[in-house]
């Protein structure tokens, strides 16, 4: 029996078994820290050394450039504290339409007298290239928009806005944790000067994700303690993540471009079986500039959720854009952001492709689906013409 | 969430789910503007309940909970219906997580404005009633 | 041949193969995202919350209290900057031994207006209480004392200092991280708020660890995202990790009495062959309120890295207490905050055992250490007399 | 640290370790306060080193150096030590990590100090000496 179909990775990964036959020895013989003088210490920091090369080649970048972190937050954090901290006042721009990671630290530093200014997107989700310009000010010291946003997957003109930010000279991060090992990026000719990537979007495991930090860019350190990563982050390194993840980019360099090609048409056809099969159904996010396996619907007179745990009762994980919280349904503030209307808003399924998926799985996803949105429409008074 | 077996039940094969021409009573309850509604139809013979149906728009727990609390309404005298509480609710699914209490709200909600709109269009003196069963 | 011993034990640990065996489906079949609705995801979340209570019981404590962070460095971090930021200014008071995770970040809140007192400690490394009593001002906010110096394995009279703490209604926070799961400790009697501890000293793996805020601590969070650890600390969870940790520390519960007997037994067996066989040699830290597998010494006249190295040569891991970095030799400052002479002090050498070690790597480690010493001596000016 | 082979067996085997009694020339260096230090006897025939012993306290790179700096001072002429830099030494050892560059520095010093020791004690000239070979 099929049913168990997992469409949400742009949530999570599972880890490739090449990665954790890599990181196996890590646990075991070569469990030293990897700041310790002697051979078990030089073992464990030769993983590391190795699994920066790795990323440092696959960006393109020299090692010194790459510095590990626990997850896509803190290098989120890492990066925007870090270059403010360095700064001490002034503006930032950003994007309504971030990470989280992104939006909470930017607002704790509106809390600490930084400004912020939070730009909107069109329909498609798209910011707008001369918005940042307009926004920028004398004082502006950041500017920070993902690279594609992991819920409805439209990729940002990340290479438009980096050219804008050099030619000011102000430092741009870009949230790399949902492009990093899927689409390429030039962070030379893009202008990037700080981009988090992340493991475990990308087969790697939790735990562990990385922050590019272009030479020269300013900024102090987040986490104070040892001095560990050229004293930009402190603690014990987690080596065997950190080993898993140099592996997980590896399989990446060589997999990445055939697999995009794989992912865009899957998702493709699962977008023409629900629209050939479900009525008042619509698609968030940019038609074609998208990350390959992401596809967001909104199901109209459906609430999001009810979608969620019907699939999930027949096997299949989505995730849905409204999350009903601690007692409060919140639409998608992307999809708000976005100009969705409401009574769209509130039914949008969020179904994200990897590389165990196959024709089979969207299938069995548009086999179980339009009858599953139909009953939920049955029961709903808003479905009541 | 990991949901009771009673619940997903429910939301699987929802009871009474539908709308109902001409009901004796209506009654609707929304949740804090997230969008979760619930509407009860009641057909009343002697006093009580013998005929429910909802029409729910909501995530799984409020469209299990609108099925269970159809069930818990049915045979029931309306005048009892004008205090069902949250607590009844939940515990005809079998519990329900912490962030998922407003479903049990919603439909609870709903039941009582029912009962309620049936009391005041026999215009019987239903202020006095719900006192009386509260 | 024996040739590999291992004896850096406060430096990291190997990962116990009943750890690796528990997290290895959390990298497999188990790898969903723990926000995650769906099957997938409950799973996930489902591992997360059995390592919480391994970890609650083990301490005695709420499963609420306790949160995960990426290593004992973000603890300290998280506990110090979380009550400071809650309270926005005021006084702290520490000592001058802890692990730089505490002291870099108490001088990094010196630099935003905090006021730190770093207590002295005595030459057995012991903080005084009644040094803590008297250093309380009507405006300190914290008490962060650790509770066993990693060096020399001094454990702290946190006993004494915790009562002092509630009884003035201050919040103490201990750095637990070279006690947890070795040393017993009674969060409730002792009067800890707030207890830091990790996984990759006992046996479980690097970047994952612990913070317990007892109920009702006033704090903020320190890195900002999702709503993840009840808001404490965002961030995907890293399952894996924290899987193998909540089984790390189930083991520790059932080894530890007896695995603390024997490892004093064998470190004082250590201690005792080499003042049997070398001359001018001290021990540092307390005779008997020692961590059980913790043994550090000076030897006069010898640096401290050329015997490591010596004794890397000879496969055998053990680490320097001065530390030769960045051209700069330091002595310990710990050594040196407990008055040992710095022609001592530049001569320590720090050996630590754990669970793998046996009669013979000690035997191993007295046969060639004496002579290495010795051989180091016959170089050296310093010796001649 | 990764040291290079040569380095491990200058430590593992030191050569021309210890004193040297009523040498020609000895000098010595220490880094910054460091505690590191390297001292030097020459044993000079004819303006030119045939002996040479060390004493060095020290991490492993400084003692594996001062063995190295020995070899690599005897059969030189002494006026040529006196400008020995940190990079012969550095190279006599088969290169040294970035943190450990200061053990060349103390030996090229301690090197460069017991060949002026040599000459001074001879009254010569030994400031035109030293800038004839700087
Ligand atoms: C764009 C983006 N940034 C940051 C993050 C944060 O990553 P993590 O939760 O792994 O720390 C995510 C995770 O979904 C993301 O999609
Ligand atoms: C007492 C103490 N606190 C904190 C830490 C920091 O731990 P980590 O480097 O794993 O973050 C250590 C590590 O040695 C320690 O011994």
């Amino acid at each position: 029996m099929k049913g168990r179909v997992y469409l949400d990775h742009n949530a999570s990964t599972q880890v490739h078994p090449e990665v954790v036959a890599a990181m196996l020895p890590y646990f075991g013989e070569r469990f030293g820290n990897p700041s310790s003088v002697h051979g078990f210490g030089r073992e464990a920091r030769e993983g590391l050394e190795i699994a920066r090369e790795q990323i440092a080649d696959f960006l393109r970048v020299a090692k010194e450039e790459v510095i590990f972190t626990s997850g896509g937050t803190e290098s989120d954090n890492l990066a925007i504290k870090g270059v403010a901290g360095a700064r001490g006042s002034g503006h930032i721009i950003t994007s309504q339409i971030e990470h989280h990671a992104v939006l909470r630290t930017c607002e704790v530093l509106e809390g600490q007298g930084f400004a912020v200014t939070y730009l909107p997107v069109d329909g498609d989700g798209l910011v707008n290239p001369d918005d940042v310009r307009r926004a920028i000010r004398p004082d502006t010291i950041l500017i920070t928009i993902m690279h594609a946003n992991s819920e409805v997957g439209t990729i940002e003109p990340v290479e438009a806005i980096g050219p804008i930010a050099r030619e000011r000279g102000i430092p741009f991060h870009v949230d790399g944790v949902q492009t990093f090992g899927k689409v390429p990026i030039d962070l030379e000719r893009f202008g990037i000067a700080l981009l988090s990537f992340s493991s475990h979007k990308i087969y790697g495991p939790k735990g562990v994700a990385g922050l590019y930090i272009r030479k020269g860019t300013k900024m102090v350190s987040v986490q104070h303690g040892g001095e560990h990563e050229r004293r930009r982050r402190a603690g014990t390194e987690n080596v065997p993540g950190i080993v898993g993840f140099g592996k997980a980019v590896e399989i990446r360099a060589r997999e990445m471009d055939a697999e995009a090609v794989r992912l865009t048409a899957l998702r493709n056809r699962f977008w023409a079986g629900v629209q050939s099969r479900v009525q008042e159904v619509r698609l968030n996010g940019h038609p074609t500039r998208r990350l390959p396996g992401t596809l967001n619907m909104c199901f109209r007179h459906v609430e999001s959720e009810s979608i969620v745990l019907g699939l999930d009762l027949k096997g299949v994980g989505v995730s849905a854009g409204s999350a009903c919280t601690s007692g409060n349904v919140e639409p998608s503030y992307v999809l708000v952001a976005m100009g969705v209307p409401l009574d769209w808003a509130m039914g949008s399924v969020r179904a994200t492709l990897g590389r165990e998926n196959t024709d089979e799985d969207i299938d069995y996803a548009l086999e179980v689906l339009p009858p599953l949105v139909e009953r939920l429409r049955s029961l709903s008074p808003a479905a009541v013409p | 969430m990991n949901y009771s077996e009673t619940l997903i039940d429910h939301f699987r094969n929802p009871r009474n789910a539908g709308m109902m021409r001409e009901p004796d009573g209506v009654g609707e309850d929304t949740f804090d503007g997230c969008g979760d509604l619930a509407r009860f139809y009641l057909r009343v013979v002697d006093g009580r309940v013998v005929d429910v149906r909802f029409q729910t728009y909501g995530c799984g727990p409020t469209i299990a909970a609108s099925s269970a609390g159809s069930e818990l309404a049915t045979g029931r005298p309306v005048a009892d219906l004008v205090a069902v509480s949250e607590q009844d609710v939940t515990a005809a699914v079998d519990g329900l997580p912490d962030e998922r209490l407003h479903a049990a709200q919603v439909v609870a909600g709903a039941l009582r404005a029912a009962a309620r709109d049936y009391l005041s269009r026999r215009s019987a003196p239903s202020g006095s009633e719900v006192r009386q069963h509260a």
